[in-house]
């Protein structure tokens, strides 16, 4: 019973799964659709649409046996024709339009068994696939539902076989959800569900304030109103550790950085500790390499390089910096609290005799231009949300030559450990290549690793039940307002 | 007629000049393709090829020009909305807004700088003028938050963002109505002055008028021509502060959708904004025009 | 003295008026008598307006008090009451009411941007508490009442659609709405052309005889004086210097300053018979005493066996005034047509007409400020037409134009050094600051003023020395022509008198020639050789002054110098004949003005034929 | 006339340039030693993080963040702020001025060029403006200075046109004419000393603007180089502390303030000495 209002940073624009890659579609999209998989808050792995799956043919195939007795929220039955309709979509000429389809260009054909039983043709095998099922473009879609109204009409009046039911939806103010009665697991305890989309983050921690929303999802609450919220008797803040990581990134091709030595120097010059407690009151987690402890990949014994200005210093000396040698930090216009950190960085370049200028480029431009052409300083912000927890998905675009987010390295060794993880199906093996691959990249040093943040909710405490997932998809069928 | 030409010519030149910044700006399939991971040419291709982009860059501007007649602009980049349908929705948020600013603005400052013309000199002008300086002195989202942190979080009585009836008009406008009061004083006071010193200001007096009638209806309505003139041209102010204020108080208006749309580089929703704004630019100029008539019989027939 | 067995309705008593510290009225006193007319007179500056403006307590609106004084208003069958100690809510139902006014301004005394009918409706539905279609009924009636024709289409129409004197009878009408018992005219023809002024003062008279109200007329027309007043009073710098009935003052004038003034007034047909104008000495009020300044002579300068300097040969101007939608030109108005005079050395030609008759518009022309439509400009033999571009700047330097309005016509924001020696620094006249500085002090002085004022703003010296100063610059550039358009008009008439002898001395010792635009036909007969007299844009008499004035031969320049007020009491003429409006030159393209054919009724005297 | 009323005034005009004249010139001089006179603005103390104010004399508006002090910073980052205000300003007077004179000048085709690029120029939205241009150029001191200049000459230029277009059918300028001034001297001696007084009361008003649409920048994500202390920058930084920390930007703002009341006073008393006549229309 009752409404729980969520403020949400951005509308995604259309609801169809095939069409958007945005974190905060799938953390209003996770309430209405299903995957054949599903990953919940904990990050586990487990039945979603598909009740079991076998992997076979050397893991070219895998045969998924579906969920009896579901329905989508039109009335339509959920069975192999869904599937197999699903992702003929995805991978045909609808989902070309969107950007989903390279993800999942490893399937190459589904091949309808029987009504509850679908295989999947791979060209080759896809370790991270299982885990792609469970979000995005994987959701299953009804397909008489999508005939018969057009793909314009989805777009808007998205249907699926999840815990609440689309209601109605304005662009850019926000969407409404209602319980749906039907669902096929444990039904959701609240009637409604509305979001509204609220990109300011003061505007809205203020509507959390004053009761205009329950809860707000990340990435919104920034970490100086964290103490406004915590200080409020009727809020509270939950916190999990995140997918988001950040790092600098060094120039490895021109400037001062061009020298390993000079980056282990600029590495150990920034005390990454004191930030995290200082500026980030303490929601984060230094790293050791570019992701955070729940990623695949993550080596939990890999040690950060420790603060030390004198060796930092020495390094320096060494590799023939001089005093007053200059880096130019190049940062996202739009995120305040990363300036502050950088800011922070430059002070402690500052004390090894480094002088840093930060130069803020418009996001966009950052990510789609600066970077992918190689024009950014000797330094430039990345942070990165790795939705899979895979360290591949993280590594292979940061590391391997050619990719775009990699204007500067070229690493032959580093691209052969990236193939060669790619195309393996055993677990431990690959993890272990994974934490390989990050030892190597720290200790070529390419890049600062700062730190992992928290996903930061902020919530009204009559809220219920409220289990905060990392990755911001939330299915909120177990939270209960009073 | 002549005016009306040279409108369209200059909704033509502004949406020209959107067309070609925009596409300076960098790459719609980029952004669209942002999260994915090994994404290659071929990939973005595709993705510009469902966009439209290949096309050449005339043959898509005169899309958007057709679309302003036609109102119909196509589809968004993010999503594939139609523009149309978004337009139809913020473009009377967004103008809603505007006048409610502009009234405010109005109602705060016609007093105040007649106040001060009448009491030229002395120490309530003063006043007046140090008090309206200090919209000039805070940007407009400060204030905003300001207003929110007293109205929304402490006394609790407004919504801090959203439209949602009357009520939450009530910050956003006032936000902009203290900013453009800076400026308006002033101006009503100067004009004011000028009119005071006519004649037929002290004929009305000897007619035995209340001093009220006197001010409010023969010296107000000679200050309108510069009055009018100004607060037109204000429009087109409003219109860009409101970027800003729109983003503060979560309001569904052209602002915030040209502010995403230039993040996305969404061509079609940004150029229809701007066409459309510049267009509303333009008619308010025009609007403005026959009001002098309205309220100068002078123009009327001439 | 009037002595009335009634107690006055009106009475001044011991007022004094004070800006900030200053005196502006100084102890005041006069009598008011109900259906008489007071006049005020004085020169500009000495406190008139103030005067009346505090009997209507509306000095105290722009911030004037009064440390003395009271001003008894005693309406029969009210008890009498001081208007200074009136609260303002009973001073607004006696203003508009009690006591009305009419300002100085017709152009500006009306709002723009109301109609008529609101504007006289208003003081209607206030202080008679009339319906709004009560109001307007007797809006119309009192618009006839003060004769204007069509009546009722003017209660819809707005002040601009009107002309000048049209304004100002609705101003009358206004002030009568409420039946006043006491109306205070300031200046109210000033601003009008004579023709106009006349009809006006008739009105007045004729109302104030019909409704019994007295009226306090203010005025520095002598001539007005003598028509309208039945008591007179002085004002000098403040104060009340002499009072009497208007025969009194006139003959036997006592305080130095009424003689001086009244010295001063130009007078038509003062000069019949003199076959060149004549300068005359002047009398001037010199520490209390009169003195006359200046000889007497004959201004026989111009010289008629040379070659004209100036010629200008059926010049014709335009201006497209109404276009339709496209563009295309529908009505034009035809300022000058087919005009031809000509200009000898040292001579002076005037230019007379009422306003809008194309005076200036020729002015303009000829100083290259203006394009003609046709007609050639001869100067020193030579068309300007065909003149290079230097000769034309040479032109500019020996033709100077001298505007109406000494205030507008210098750059508020330079020194009048630095406007004095423009004309020198432009046509690169002389080398060296200090030769300019000397050269500057010595025009100063030519003019009659201090060198040592070289460095102060215009808005620091008075009319007359503005008007002096702008003469100062036009000899700058030692000119062999002056066009001086009505350069004369805004001054009082005994500064006037000075300019019109520094004019004269002026020409004498330069052997300059002036274009002499004026509309005052005294001034005109006192100091020019020949005269033209314009009307709607065509000449339709012109000849030597004598031929002008003493043998006029048409009439609309009859009708002119009948209207010309004279400054004796004791003639009081009949001007029934003056009557409606002067036509507008505004036509339709298709339909230009007939061009009237024109004959010589003696030699050099050419007059129009008339229409009718 | 009224030698009190008058003597009034002027007192009342030379306390408006006292005033303006010491608020001004405190805020330049602190703002210019600022070196000297405070701690350098750049010291990150994350020790001493938002320390409240006018409880520890080396910290007497506190600190932000960082644990700057914002008292350094104040005075610090007025110069950048005022470097924008007034550099934009003066660029686009004298841009908007020239543009101005040539169109009520010389009229006809000019006039028709010039006012058709100031509609298109009005009829673009500032800060869309400014969000393209920035995305194209990048974000620098310089671009957000010409960005102003940009967006801001048509005023000038509309305002001088105006008053060129009355200017030129006033008598003394005729006269002038008449005279044979040449253009050039008639643009220099006569409008352009008439037609200053609006210009400077717009330029007063501008310099706060534009220090304050710099904020704006940096509140949509377009700023410059954030350890570079701003006015704007530090508004717009601080915001998010309002609740909890209020002294980051209320100080910043007060300076604006100050700078905006002294520069108006300072204007006005220029306004009325440039004009001998000592009648002041505004
Ligand atoms: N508002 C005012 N403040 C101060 N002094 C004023 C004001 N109005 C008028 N004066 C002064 O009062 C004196 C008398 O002015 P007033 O207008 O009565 O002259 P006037 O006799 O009507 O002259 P004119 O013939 O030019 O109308 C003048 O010296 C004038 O400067
Ligand atoms: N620039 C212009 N544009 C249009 N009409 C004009 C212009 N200048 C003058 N006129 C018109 O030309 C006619 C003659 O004007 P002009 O100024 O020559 O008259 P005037 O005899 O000097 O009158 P006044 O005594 O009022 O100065 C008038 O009807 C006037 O309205
Ligand atoms: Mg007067
Ligand atoms: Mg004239």
């Amino acid at each position: 019973e009752g409404t729980l209002t969520v403020s949400s940073p951005q509308d995604p624009g259309s609801w169809d799964p095939v069409d958007t890659f945005l974190v905060n579609w799938a953390s209003v999209a996770t309430n209405i659709y299903d995957g054949l998989t599903y990953r919940g808050p904990d990050m586990e792995l487990v039945p979603g649409l598909a009740t079991e799956w076998e992997t076979l043919d050397d893991g070219t195939r895998i045969r998924f046996h579906l969920r009896e007795g579901v329905t989508f929220h039109n009335g339509e039955p959920f069975n192999a024709t869904a599937v197999k309709f699903t992702f003929d979509r995805l991978l045909g000429e609808e989902g070309a339009r969107g950007p989903q389809q390279s993800n999942y260009t490893s399937i190459d054909s589904v091949e309808v068994i029987d009504d509850r039983t679908v295989d999947f043709h791979l060209n080759k095998p896809d370790p991270v696939l299982l885990t792609k099922l469970a979000g995005y473009g994987a959701m299953i879609v009804p397909p008489v539902y999508i005939k018969e109204h057009g793909e314009e009409y989805f777009n808007t009046h998205p249907v699926g076989t999840g815990p609440f039911e689309f209601v109605s939806y304005e662009p850019k103010v926000g969407i409404s959800l209602k319980a749906y009665d039907d669902f096929w697991g444990d039904g959701p305890t609240l009637s409604n569900l509305d979001y509204r989309f609220i990109s300011e983050p003061s505007t809205a921690v203020a509507e959390l304030q004053s009761g205009g929303v329950d809860l707000v999802i990340p990435p919104t609450i920034p970490i100086s109103m964290i103490p406004t919220i915590e200080d409020d008797p009727n809020l509270s803040i939950v916190t999990t550790p995140g997918p988001t990581v950040y790092a600098l990134r060094f120039n490895t091709k021109s400037g001062i950085t061009r020298s390993e030595k000079v980056r282990r120097a600029l590495i150990m010059a920034v005390d990454r500790q004191s930030i995290v407690d200082q500026i980030l009151g303490g929601q984060a987690q230094v790293i050791a390499s570019f992701q955070g402890e729940r990623s695949f990949g993550f080596d939990p014994n890999m040690e950060p390089l420790p603060y030390d200005p004198d060796q930092a210093r020495q390094l320096l000396q060494e590799a023939g910096v001089e005093p007053g040698a200059r880096v130019e930090i190049d940062i996202r216009g739009n995120d305040a609290t990363f300036a502050e950190v950088t800011q922070a960085v430059a002070a402690y370049l500052g004390q090894v005799g480094v002088i840093a200028t930060i130069k803020p480029v418009e996001t966009n431009t950052l990510l789609n231009d600066v970077i992918p052409q190689g024009k950014t300083g000797e330094m430039f912000q990345q942070s990165w949300g790795g939705w899979t927890f895979d360290f591949d998905n993280t590594a292979y675009a940061m590391y391997h030559s050619g990719q775009k987010w990699n204007p500067y390295d070229s690493d032959p060794k580093m691209d052969e450990l990236l193939e060669q993880q790619r195309s393996l199906t055993d677990r431990n093996r690959r993890e272990q290549l994974l934490q390989q691959i990050a030892h190597y990249a720290a200790d070529r040093a390419l890049e600062m690793p700062l730190y992992s943040l928290n996903a930061i909710y902020g919530i009204n405490n009559r809220v219920e039940g409220f289990v905060p997932a990392p990755d911001s998809r939330l299915r909120l069928n177990r939270v209960s307002v009073q | 007629m002549k005016r009306v030409i040279q409108a369209i010519f200059v909704v033509i030149a502004v949406s020209l000049v959107v067309a070609v910044a925009i596409r300076l700006t960098g790459d719609p399939a980029l952004m669209i393709a942002q999260g994915a991971t090994n994404i290659t040419e071929a990939d973005l291709e595709r993705i510009r090829e469902g966009l439209g982009l290949n096309q050449p860059f005339i043959v898509q501007y005169l899309q958007s020009l057709a679309g302003l007649l036609t109102w119909q602009f196509g589809n968004s980049f993010v999503g594939g909305t139609s523009v149309t349908l978004l337009i139809n929705k913020a473009l009377p948020a967004t103008l809603a807004l505007a006048f409610a600013s502009l009234f405010v603005s109005i109602a705060i400052s016609i007093p105040l700088g007649i106040r001060a013309a009448v009491s030229r000199g002395r120490w309530s002008d003063q006043l007046i003028r140090i008090c309206s300086l200090v919209g000039l002195s805070f940007p407009n989202f400060w204030l905003a938050t300001m207003l929110v942190l007293l109205f929304s979080i402490t006394l609790k009585w407004l919504p801090p963002s959203g439209m949602n009836g009357m009520q939450s008009f009530i910050m956003p406008a006032l936000t902009m109505g203290i900013i453009l009061t800076a400026t308006n004083v002033r101006l009503v006071r100067t004009t004011m002055l000028e009119t005071l010193n006519a004649q037929y200001i002290m004929v009305a007096r000897a007619k035995g008028l209340s001093e009220r009638k006197v001010l409010y209806k023969h010296a107000l309505r000679n200050c309108a021509i510069p009055l009018i003139t100004y607060f037109g041209l204000q429009f087109g102010t409003l219109l860009g502060g409101i970027v800003v204020i729109e983003r503060v108080f979560n309001w569904p208006g052209m602002g915030t959708l040209a502010f995403d749309a230039v993040a996305a580089r969404d061509y079609p929703v940004l150029q229809a904004v701007i066409m459309i704004l510049s267009l509303m630019i333009v008619a308010i100029n025009l609007l403005v025009d026959i009001a002098y008539g309205l309220v100068d019989p002078r123009i009327r027939t001439k | 003295m009037i002595t009335s067995e009634r107690t006055p309705l009106l009475c001044v008593d011991n007022l004094s008026v004070r800006f900030g510290s200053t005196d502006v009225v100084r102890n005041l006193s006069f009598d008011v008598h109900a259906g008489r007319t007071m006049a005020v007179v004085g020169e500009s500056g000495s406190g008139k307006s103030i005067t009346s403006l505090s009997v209507m307590r509306l000095a105290d609106m722009i911030g004037a008090h009064y440390p003395t004084g009271r001003i008894n208003f005693a309406p029969e069958g009210v008890a009498p009451r001081d208007l200074l100690t009136c609260s303002r809510k009973a001073m607004r139902s006696i203003r508009g009411k009690e006591i009305a006014m009419i300002f100085q301004e017709p152009m500006t005394s009306l709002n723009p941007v109301y109609t008529i009918g609101d504007q006289l409706a208003e003081v209607l539905i206030l202080h008679e508490s009339r319906s709004r279609a009560a109001a307007l009924g007797e809006a119309e009636r009192l618009l006839s009442l003060v004769r204007l024709p069509d009546a009722g289409g003017l209660l819809g129409r707005y002040p601009h659609q009107l002309s000048g004197g049209m304004r100002q009878r609705v101003m009358i009408a206004m002030s009568l709405a409420c039946r006043p018992r006491l109306l205070i005219a300031d200046e109210p023809t000033t601003a009008l052309d004579v023709t106009v002024q006349a009809q006006i003062l008739d009105i007045m008279k004729d109302l104030q005889a019909e409704l019994g109200m007295a009226m306090i007329f203010i005025t520095h027309d002598m001539g007005v004086v003598a028509e309208m007043a039945d008591d007179v009073v002085v004002m000098w710098e403040g104060s009340k210097v002499e009072q009497g009935t208007v025969e009194e003052v006139f003959a036997r004038p006592r305080h130095p300053y009424t003689r001086m003034l009244l010295g001063a007034v130009p007078r038509l047909g003062e000069m019949n018979s003199h076959a060149y104008p004549l300068r005359t000495p002047l009398t001037m009020l010199r520490d209390g005493e009169l003195v006359s300044e200046g000889e007497e002579r004959l201004q026989d300068t111009a010289d008629y066996s040379a070659a004209p300097l100036l010629k200008v040969e059926d010049l014709s101007v335009q201006f497209d005034v109404r276009k339709t939608f496209w563009g295309r030109v529908t009505h034009r108005n035809f300022a000058v047509s087919r005009v031809s005079f000509e200009i000898y050395p040292g001579e002076t030609l005037a230019l007379v007409g009422e306003s809008g008759s194309g005076k200036s518009t020729i002015g303009r022309t000829i100083q290259q400020l203006q394009e003609p439509a046709a007609g050639e400009v001869w100067f020193d033999g030579r068309p300007m037409s065909q003149m290079k571009l230097a000769e034309r700047q040479r032109l500019r330097r020996e033709v100077q134009y001298i505007f109406q309005d000494p205030f507008a016509s210098l750059d508020p924001r330079r020194t009048i050094e630095e406007s004095i020696a423009e004309p020198i620094h432009t046509h690169g006249l002389m080398e060296g600051s200090r030769a300019i500085k000397a050269r500057v002090g010595e025009l100063l002085e030519r003019v009659g003023l201090d060198a040592d004022m070289a460095g102060r703003y215009p808005h620091e010296f008075s009319g007359g020395q503005r008007q002096r100063i702008c003469i100062a610059r036009a000899l700058a550039s030692r000119p062999r022509l002056i066009i001086a358009d009505e350069a004369l008009s805004a001054l009082d008439v005994s500064v006037q008198a000075q300019v019109i002898n520094l004019f004269m001395d002026l020409q004498r010792e330069e052997g300059l020639a002036y274009l002499f635009i004026s509309h005052d036909m005294a001034v005109v007969e006192k100091m020019s050789h020949r005269v033209a007299v314009l009307y709607l844009g065509q000449i339709i008499e012109s000849g030597s002054r004598g031929d002008v004035f003493e043998r006029t031969a048409h009439s609309y320049t009859q009708r002119l110098i009948s209207a010309v007020p004279v400054a004796d009491p004791t003639i009081r003429r009949d001007r029934s004949s003056l009557n409606g409006e002067v036509p507008s030159a505004i036509r339709p393209v298709e339909q230009p003005p007939v061009i009237l054919p024109r004959h010589d009724i003696a030699p050099g005297h050419c007059v129009a034929r008339e229409n009718k | 006339m009224a030698a009190t009323i008058s003597l009034h005034l002027r007192n009342l005009k030379s306390l408006e340039f006292i005033l303006g004249a010491v608020l001004l010139g405190v805020i330049v001089f602190c703002v210019l030693f600022s070196q000297w006179l405070f701690t350098p603005p750049g010291a990150i103390d994350l020790g001493a993080r938002l320390l409240p104010p006018f409880q520890d004399v080396a910290h007497l508006f506190g600190t932000d963040a960082l644990g700057r002090d914002v008292l350094s910073r104040v005075a610090a980052g007025g110069w950048v702020s005022l470097k924008v205000g007034f550099l934009s300003v003066m660029g686009s007077v004298v841009i908007g001025v020239v543009m101005g004179l040539i169109s009520g000048y010389y009229r006809g085709v000019w006039d028709v060029i010039v006012m058709r690029f100031a509609d298109i120029q009005l009829a673009l939205p500032f800060i869309l403006l400014a969000i393209t241009f920035v995305a194209i150029l990048g974000g620098s001191l310089t671009n957000t200075i010409i960005l102003l200049i940009i967006s801001q000459w048509v005023q000038y230029a509309r305002l001088v046109r105006g008053s060129v277009l009355t200017l030129r059918e006033r008598e003394f300028i005729l006269s002038a004419r008449a005279i044979g001034v040449k253009d050039m001297a008639l643009i220099l001696h006569h409008f352009l000393p008439n037609l200053l007084g609006p210009v400077i009361v717009l330029m007063t008003l501008n310099v706060a603007n534009n220090i304050l649409l710099e904020s704006s920048l940096t509140f949509l994500g377009l700023g410059v180089d954030p350890t570079i202390p701003s006015w704007g920058g530090m508004l717009a930084e601080g915001r998010t502390y309002l609740q909890t920390a209020w002294w980051i930007s209320v100080f910043p703002g007060l300076a604006i303030l100050l700078t905006v009341l002294g520069l108006n006073l300072l204007g006005d008393w220029l306004r009325d000495t440039l004009d001998p006549t000592g009648r002041t229309s505004r």
